[in-house]
């Protein structure tokens, strides 16, 4: 009974933790709050430490999406508040209460989008808030008008939007083939029927993006480089870890895809190698590189990981064995990397910036931009098949013909008398001839 | 319940014809009161018209033998739903016009105007009820006189000339008419409409007289290309005069044309082939009418030539009568009446604008509609009709067309009507177009008193309500006793 | 007003003109001849002529009231048309009237020969005239023929420089001139209200009828196209006419 | 005949005798316009409330006058015709209030609302609509009544843009005039019945269908803005705020779409038509209408010009679903109809706030707008979110039922179509919000009105606010009973697939 | 080929020659004319066909139908004329705007 009594409590935290920081994100709100930020991560604090686990499920919320909480999430959960605490504290705003603060409003949307992933219970759930997530963080990034943050920032938006159309895609294909979007609903359907091979290449594009794992992990380094401490603690906090936790969510339970298994396993390999390397070349954790390579740790993890993840592609069973390891070691990976970042980043001024953009990935956005301008053209062509022309070279037309009738000048319209007496007559003929 | 049965006894055709023409005398007399014996006479037939309708709904179609003469000796007034209907669009627009002129005309014209204008009203009703001939030779001739006569009153150069070619070509016409009557007279030795039909064959006179007639009586329907005389006419005339040349006067001779066609000619000729090139001529004219009119930068010319484009429409019923006779008889009668209340409307308002303006230049028209709204919101139903767009009587005559000649297959038409409606949105939208946005150059506007406003508005409403009042305007037009073999009630 | 349509008469046709109208000869003459032939064609091929009608007015003669029958037809069997065509005649001159032809203004030359002739020939006329009516009722002749001749003495008077005294050109001119028409619309009306039918003479009385509509209508015919010869309206002091002139001059 | 069967009727009088008797009042009296707008919009809420009531539990509303010999003027308020007429009704009332506070003391106001009034008309009889002839009357009606309001302005360009406008409407509706009537002398009648009346038709008329089909189609598609019949819509921007939000939103261009959906579903019968094979066509034109639309809609830099090609790709979403022809894609598409509505108008609203409150009209004055007017521009980005299908914002919704439909019937290529859709939405919408919110403001606006301390007038900023959160609204709350989404089911249920 | 027939035929003659007049005349006065020439023929082949058995009577009808026609086209000169000094007096010209000769 008592146990129950907690459970409700937990729920109706479980709620708050979520809604609350949401409500917070509105100026007027918490412009009248002291320490809205800390304020807004309290509850989810108070959900880390009470070791209760509950699910419930909002039936009238999108398709019936939930939340829940448990073991595995709470390990997450911990590190996630820690770090957003610190985050939060490490970057007070300026206070100058005459323009609304909207950096402490992306900071909440994004700690909301985080903290939903983390919370839902369901595939539907778990996008909806990535997306919050997405978009707040971008905004993170760029609110401060740094040039080469802009930049990034337009990369991660690119990143972003293809990854979610990815997982749209995804979620389609689970909608179609099932009415329920929980995890583990989902994790034995998927295995099961037939056009599985598209999901999990959707998930994987979706999440190996957002992931920045490894060859797409260029606006990561860049957001180290060129980024404040809070935001590469969030981006630890939030995209990253988020995104694992998305793989490991909504990857089929199927172990006969090798293919994929080796690419995957090729991908974390030579993540590992290459950042093994980049680390090595640069002098080990001196300063001034020492930011840099916590960017490369964070690759090397990420590597790993999608190492784990492919071994798990071939063998089921042995991921079965190993997979409760995987949430403490993303919890305490975070923990482990935003130390390294606030023990690196004296101030957010000192930057070096070093652009290892890769070459192809540039050249992927200047194509399509390309493409879209010359789609100009294209518009322009269709623009012929359009009425508009026919219509114009119409009216053209008839304006050449649109007489000018002075106002004397009746001899312009009226045709000739002997003319149309004539046609009388023939009339006359005609319609007797043909009466006949 | 005597006083209906005296009612339903009394002679309300012969009040039609007889009031309009004890209202011309008195005008004629009593200059002083000219408007207010225009006005009651006008009211009257209403009335009268009222009562007709009445009687005819209750006993069926209606003779009167005049002088106890019963045909062929004497002459027979004759109505049915046919005639009613003309009768009731005469009465309606007639009577608006005549509001409209108290105000329109300067007492100096006024009595010029009101006998006149009675002698054509008086005109027009005898026609309607003529069963005979030579009877409707003689009420032509009254018609175009009269109708010549109020043309010319501008006193302008353009009316003058404008005027004379009216005569010529309508005598003319008159002239091979009556020729025809002659030959069928001296053929079949009647002139009365039944008579004839009983007794009719093909003969030689008979092709002659139906060449003559039909030539005739579409020369003054201004059928294409006998339309010359059209736009000079209307165009130069004072607005009511247009008004009611365009909405009734050119209707006159088309229902000879029709009564005589139907009842007639069409059994006893090659009706074939005539009727497609009838139909041909309709069709030549919409398009010719409907260009010019995009044409023209004067708007009462493009009323004018908009009427060219209507009148084509009326002689789309020969083609399409073959088979489904009834309905393109219902077709035509919907297109006339139409045609009448919204083209007067069209007049009038034109006149509105010119008397508020000064001039009758498209382009200039000066944001009328925010400073003559009702003018314009007349000239726009009005406009909605001749287009043919529901609701409106112009869509329901349409539309009957349409049905008509998608059941022939006869797809050349539907083109026609459709590419017709297309040009007339085309002009009319172009004066609208302008009425919104402000002149070049600014005139100084004379006010337009409201008893010049409201007749145009209700008319062209009237245009409008009849697309919701197709049951009753149909049960109207199917009083009739004689039936022919394409089921057109006549 | 002959001068003046000299003087407006067009210039000379120039030679591209001439053409013109020599193409259009060659083009109009043959669909001439061919509508001429055809019309011919028609007569010639008429049946024999239909005696029904005849027949019938010969029957009904005595009921006419007259005995001459075309004055019969005119009057009694198709009166109506006659009423109408009276009207047409009014309207003519409304017509006329309403144009503002500009007054002749040139007076008759004082010739001597004009007015004997116009004093002697006038009363002829006009007894002319009364035989004209009467003899209507059994032979050729009648209303219009006796209004023509009435007319034909009118226009010797005007052209002898006689004009209508002011004082009768308003309402009373305007009386004579409706008075036929006006006639014969009460009548019909009477007729109406006493048979039920329009038109329709007691045959007892049908002959009375005949003579009244017929000698009011010969007043105003004649008068009707002495006007129509004048033209311009009579100049009377009658307001409206007054303030229409000068309406026209502003 | 009972009450019950003069209710539609009466819905759509209770917005045409307003608006009639306002063309009647003086231009400054400004209370009793006012009274007349808010009480036609109120009434026509309630009987609207009453009948989506008495549908949902089976009830029967229609209205049947004489018009033609035997095609009555049929008014019937089925599921469908409710969706659009319960639409139209919230938004008529929304804009008029909006309308108001936009249009404070400009000329010509008595004229204004009164077409308004007229056009809303139109609109609920287009959707009340019962037979072929009925809709075809109130769509040209629809077509009369928006023209005075494009050329509202009076200015030169307006007329041009007016004369466009009917240049492709009056066309479209000789078209539909000519398919109806070969229609009406195939078959005799064109009542919109479930499933279509033409499903026992001989084989030999099956080419006249098609051509029957195509002139109807391309007559609505003028409307419904189809490529390439779509030229009007970017030059009808000129009129005023308000009525573009109209417009685009509900009246000209759901009508089209409407139609569509009529004509596909009443009239051929969706099995019927697909098995003519109309419909490939309709869904390959649909589908490069989306893609055209946008990719027109990056390139304008005028805010309202870009909406309106984001308009034109989007209203063919709901062509599409109709076309894809199963019953989840149909119910993305008529869910569609009511989504897109709201996220449009959303914007539309905005972009007049815009205009009125700064002057800016176009994409490139808008740096930092977004803190000068907050809660407009969160409006506005709410409905962009919608626009490019973010969850959870109602387009989510509709996309996500399009592709589904298209996987139920296994035309994935609809899948890729919608992905390309929301690239390029993302990629003309996200770089306003990008201005809006990030870049530094100017030192001052190009013509800026003063509100005091407000952002805006309030009549200018609740429309906006109210529509985004009903957007918002019909995204999270998708399963509730009377949402959207669970009215478009039931309509798919009760007219398209009933058993 | 009795009378009657030639008459009738002199009168359609007249008609086509008075048609002819009415198109190839361009002054107004002979426009006139030529109406009226046309109308004569008409009234001629109107009352010549009247009698066109010999043992018969005449038809009278046609002889009333003649004397209205003849009034009718009275008044119609009458107006024709009077217009026609309005046009030239207008003008300066007794023709038809269309055919000025210059």
């Amino acid at each position: 009974m008592s146990s129950s009594m907690y459970i409700e409590f937990i729920s109706v935290t479980l709620l708050i933790a979520v809604i609350w920081p949401l409500l917070l994100s509105i100026p007027p709100l918490h412009r009248r709050l002291p320490w809205p930020r800390h304020l807004a991560i309290i509850p989810a604090a108070v959900l880390a430490v009470i070791p209760i686990d509950v699910s419930f499920n909002i039936p009238w919320l999108l398709y019936g999406t939930g939340f829940a909480i448990d073991g595995n999430i709470r390990w997450i959960l911990g590190a996630f508040v820690v770090i957003w605490f610190v985050a939060a504290t490490i970057s007070l705003p300026t206070k100058e209460k005459s323009s609304p603060d909207y950096a402490t409003t992306l900071f909440l949307l994004t700690f909301t989008g985080s903290l939903g992933v983390l919370l839902t219970a369901d595939l539907v759930g778990f996008f909806s808030f990535s997306t919050l997530m997405g978009y707040g963080f971008y905004g993170l990034l760029i609110q401060d008008g740094n040039k080469a943050l802009l930049k990034i920032g337009r990369h991660y938006l690119y990143v972003l939007i293809v990854a979610d159309i990815a997982l749209f895609e995804a979620l389609l294909l689970v909608a179609f083939t099932t009415e329920n979007f929980q995890y583990e609903m989902v994790r034995q359907t998927m295995s099961e029927i037939s056009s599985s091979p598209i999901y999990l290449y959707m998930v994987l594009i979706g999440f190996v993006l957002k992931a920045a794992i490894w060859p797409f992990y260029f606006w990561l380094t860049a957001a180290f480089n060129s980024g404040s401490r809070s935001i590469a603690l969030l981006l630890i906090a939030g995209p990253i870890t988020m995104s694992l936790l998305g793989l490991l969510r909504w990857m089929p339970a199927r172990d006969d895809i090798y293919i994929l298994g080796f690419v995957m396993q090729f991908i974390g390999a030579a993540a590992i190698l290459h950042s093994v390397l980049k680390i090595l070349t640069s002098g080990m954790f001196k300063q001034g590189t020492r930011r840099f390579n916590t960017a490369w740790l964070v690759i090397t993890f990420t590597g790993l990981f999608s190492l784990a993840l492919g071994a798990a592609l071939q063998d089921q069973n042995l991921w079965q064995q190993f997979s409760y390891l995987i949430y403490p070691a993303i919890s305490i990976f975070s923990l482990l990397v935003s130390l390294l970042i606030l023990s690196s980043f004296k101030t957010h001024n000192e930057t070096v910036l070093i652009d290892n953009t890769p070459v192809l990935i540039k050249n992927i956005f200047h194509r399509l931009k390309e493409w879209l301008c010359s789609t100009q053209q294209l518009a322009s062509a269709i623009k012929l098949t359009s009425l508009t022309l026919w219509i114009k070279l119409g009216s053209f037309i008839m304006k050449q013909y649109q007489h000018v009738s002075s106002d004397h000048k009746i001899r312009a319209f009226v045709p000739d008398w002997k003319i149309n007496i004539t046609l009388f007559l023939i009339l006359v003929l005609a319609i007797t001839w043909l009466a006949v | 319940m005597a006083i209906q049965d005296a009612l339903l006894a009394f002679p309300w055709a012969v009040a039609l014809i007889f009031l309009p023409l004890a209202g011309a005398l008195s005008c004629f007399l009593f200059p002083r009161i000219i408007r207010t014996l225009g006005l009651i006479t006008s009211f009257s037939i209403v009335v009268s018209v009222v009562g007709l309708g009445w009687q005819l709904l209750e006993q069926g179609s209606y003779r009167h033998t005049i002088g106890g003469w019963s045909p062929p000796l004497g002459i027979e007034l004759y109505a049915d739903g046919l005639s009613l209907l003309m009768l009731a669009t005469t009465a309606l627009v007639g009577f608006a016009i005549s509001i409209y002129s108290t105000a329109y005309f300067k007492p100096t014209l006024a009595v010029k105007f009101w006998p006149i204008w009675m002698c054509l009203l008086a005109a027009l009703n005898a026609l309607f009820l003529s069963a005979d001939i030579f009877n409707l030779y003689v009420t032509l001739e009254l018609l175009g006189l009269s109708a010549v006569a109020l043309t010319a009153l501008t006193g302008s150069k353009e009316a003058f000339s404008g005027a004379m070619r009216y005569l010529l070509a309508t005598l003319l016409a008159s002239l091979a008419y009556l020729l025809g009557v002659a030959l069928l007279y001296h053929n079949f030795g009647s002139v009365d409409i039944s008579l004839l039909a009983a007794q009719i064959q093909a003969s030689p006179a008979v092709w002659a007289a139906l060449g003559l007639m039909a030539a005739g009586l579409a020369l003054k329907t201004a059928l294409f290309p006998l339309h010359f005389w059209l736009p000079p006419a209307h165009s130069s005339a004072p607005a009511p005069v247009s008004a009611l040349l365009s909405a009734l006067v050119i209707k006159a001779s088309f229902y000879i044309f029709l009564r005589l066609w139907f009842t007639l000619f069409e059994p006893v000729v090659d009706s074939e082939t005539i009727s497609t090139l009838l139909g041909l001529l309709g069709c030549a004219a919409i398009l010719w009418g409907s260009i010019q009119a995009l044409r023209q930068t004067r708007l009462k010319l493009l009323i004018a030539y908009s009427t060219v484009a209507q009148v084509g429409y009326l002689f789309l019923v020969f083609p399409l009568s073959a088979s489904m006779g009834s309905v393109a008889w219902n077709a035509v009668a919907y297109l006339i009446i139409s045609h009448a209340l919204a083209k007067s409307a069209m007049f009038l308002s034109a006149g509105n604008m010119i008397s508020f303006g000064g001039h009758d230049r498209i382009a200039d028209l000066d944001r009328v509609v925010q400073r003559l709204p009702l003018t314009a919101a007349a000239f726009a139903l009005a406009g909605v009709s001749i287009m043919g767009i529901p609701p409106s009587g112009g869509f329901i005559g349409k539309w009957l067309l349409l049905e008509a000649a998608v059941t022939q297959g006869q797809w050349y038409l539907v083109a026609v009507m459709i590419i017709g409606g297309l040009l007339a949105a085309a002009y009319i939208f172009k004066v609208i177009g302008y009425t919104f946005s402000p002149a070049k150059v600014m005139h100084e506007a004379q006010s337009v008193s409201a008893t010049m406003q409201w007749p145009a508005l209700l008319l062209a409403i009237g245009a409008i309500l009849l697309g919701l009042l197709y049951v009753p305007v149909l049960s109207m037009l199917s009083i009739s006793d004689v039936v022919i073999a394409s089921g057109v009630g006549l | 007003m002959t001068t003046l349509i000299q003087a407006k008469s067009p210039i000379p046709n120039t030679g591209d003109s001439m053409n013109r109208r020599t193409l259009l000869l060659i083009l109009l003459l043959p669909l001439l001849v061919i509508f001429a032939a055809g019309l011919g064609y028609a007569v010639l091929l008429l049946p024999e002529q239909p005696q029904y009608l005849p027949n019938l007015v010969i029957e009904n003669m005595d009921q006419s009231g007259v005995s001459h029958p075309v004055t019969a037809v005119l009057l009694n069997f198709r009166g109506y048309d006659t009423l109408l065509e009276l009207v047409v005649l009014l309207l003519a001159l409304l017509a006329v009237w309403s144009l503002n032809i500009p007054a002749a203004r040139h007076k008759a030359a004082p010739n001597e020969v004009l007015d004997t002739l116009t004093n002697l020939l006038t009363p002829v006329l006009i007894l002319v005239t009364a035989y004209l009516l009467w003899v209507g009722a059994h032979a050729p002749g009648g209303a219009f023929q006796a209004g023509s001749v009435l007319a034909a003495s009118a226009v010797l008077l005007l052209l002898g420089g006689w004009r209508i005294s002011v004082k009768l050109a308003g309402l009373p001119l305007r009386i004579i001139l409706m008075a036929g028409p006006a006639v014969f619309v009460i009548i019909a009306v009477v007729t109406l209200l006493l048979e039920g039918q329009l038109l329709k003479f007691p045959p007892a009385q049908a002959g009375q009828f005949i003579v009244i509509i017929e000698t009011v209508a010969t007043v105003s015919i004649g008068a009707t196209l002495a006007a129509l010869f004048l033209g311009a309206r009579p100049t009377a002091t009658s307001n409206e006419v007054a303030n229409e002139i000068d309406g026209e001059h502003k | 005949m009972n009450w019950n069967d003069w209710i539609p009727l009466l819905v759509v009088i209770t917005s045409l005798l307003p608006g009639l008797i306002i063309f009647t009042l003086a231009e400054d009296n400004v209370r009793a316009r006012v009274m007349l707008n808010l009480f036609g919009a109120f009434a026509k809420l309630a009987l609207v409330g009453l009948m989506l009531w008495g549908v949902y539990f089976g009830y029967h509303y229609e209205t049947r006058l004489p018009l033609l010999p035997n095609s009555d003027l049929v008014l019937r308020a089925g599921p469908l015709a409710l969706l659009f007429v319960t639409l139209s009704t919230i938004l008529w009332l929304v804009t008029t209030v909006y309308a108001i506070g936009y249009l404070e003391d400009s000329p010509h106001r008595s004229r204004f609302f009164g077409f308004f009034s007229l056009c809303v008309t139109a609109t609920v009889g287009v959707a009340l609509a019962g037979n072929l002839i009925t809709f075809l009357l109130f769509y040209e009606l629809l077509t009369l009544a928006t023209y005075p309001l494009i050329v509202h302005r009076g200015t030169e360009e307006a007329r041009q843009a007016g004369k466009t406008y009917l240049r492709y409407t009056i066309s479209g509706g000789a078209l539909m005039l000519i398919g109806t009537v070969w229609l009406y002398s195939l078959t005799g009648t064109l009542e919109f019945t479930p499933k279509g009346f033409l499903s026992n038709i001989g084989e030999q008329h099956y080419p006249a269908l098609i051509g029957i089909f195509a002139l109807l189609i391309t007559g609505l598609g003028v409307k419904a803005a189809l490529v390439p019949l779509h030229g009007w819509l970017p030059l009808a921007m000129i009129a005023p705020a308000p009525v573009s939000a109209l417009l685009h939103a509900v009246a000209v261009v759901k009508a089209g779409a409407f139609g569509i959906v009529r004509v596909v579903y009443d009239v051929f019968g969706v099995e019927f038509a697909a098995g003519l094979g109309v419909l490939k066509p309709l869904a390959w034109l649909a589908a490069f209408t989306i893609i055209y639309g946008s990719i027109r809609a990056l390139f304008q830099d005028d805010l309202k010009r870009r909406l309106a090609y984001s308009t034109i790709s989007q209203v063919s979403y709901i062509a599409l679903g109709v076309a894809i022809a199963g019953p989840i894609a149909t119910i993305g598409g008529v869910v569609h109809l009511v989504h897109q509505g709201l996220m449009k108008i959303t914007l539309f609203f905005c972009a007049g706030n815009l205009a009125e409150t700064l002057g800016i009209h176009k994409v490139s004055e808008m740096n930092g707008v977004g803190r000068r007017m907050p809660w407009t521009m969160a409006a506005f980005t709410i409905g962009a979110f919608g626009m490019i299908g973010a969850p959870p914002v109602a387009g989510f919704i509709s996309k996500w039922y399009l592709g589904l439909g298209a996987l139920n019937n296994d035309q994935s290529w609809v899948i890729f179509v919608l992905a390309g859709s929301s690239l390029l939405n993302a990629a003309y919408f996200l770089p306003i919000l990008h201005r809006a919110w990030f870049m530094p403001s100017p030192k001052s606006w190009p013509h800026e009105h003063n509100f005091g301390n407000k952002e805006t007038a309030w009549a200018l900023l609740l429309p906006p606010l109210i529509t985004a959160a009903m957007a918002l609204a019909a995204g999270l709350l998708v399963t509730m009973p009377f949402s959207p989404l669970e009215w478009a089911k039931l309509i798919s249920v009760r007219e398209f697939y009933q058993p | 080929m009795n009378p009657a027939n030639f008459y009738a035929l002199i009168g359609i003659g007249l008609f086509s020659v008075g048609l002819l007049g009415l198109i190839i005349n361009s002054h107004l006065l002979k426009k006139i004319l030529a109406i009226n020439i046309m109308g004569s023929g008409v009234f001629l082949v109107l009352v010549a066909l009247a009698k066109r058995a010999e043992n018969l009577p005449a038809d009278p009808v046609p002889h009333a139908m003649v004397i209205t026609g003849i009034v009718v086209a009275v008044s119609a000169t009458a107006l024709a004329l009077s217009l026609m000094l309005r046009v030239a007096s207008e003008t300066g010209h007794a023709t038809l705007p269309d055919e000025v000769e210059k």
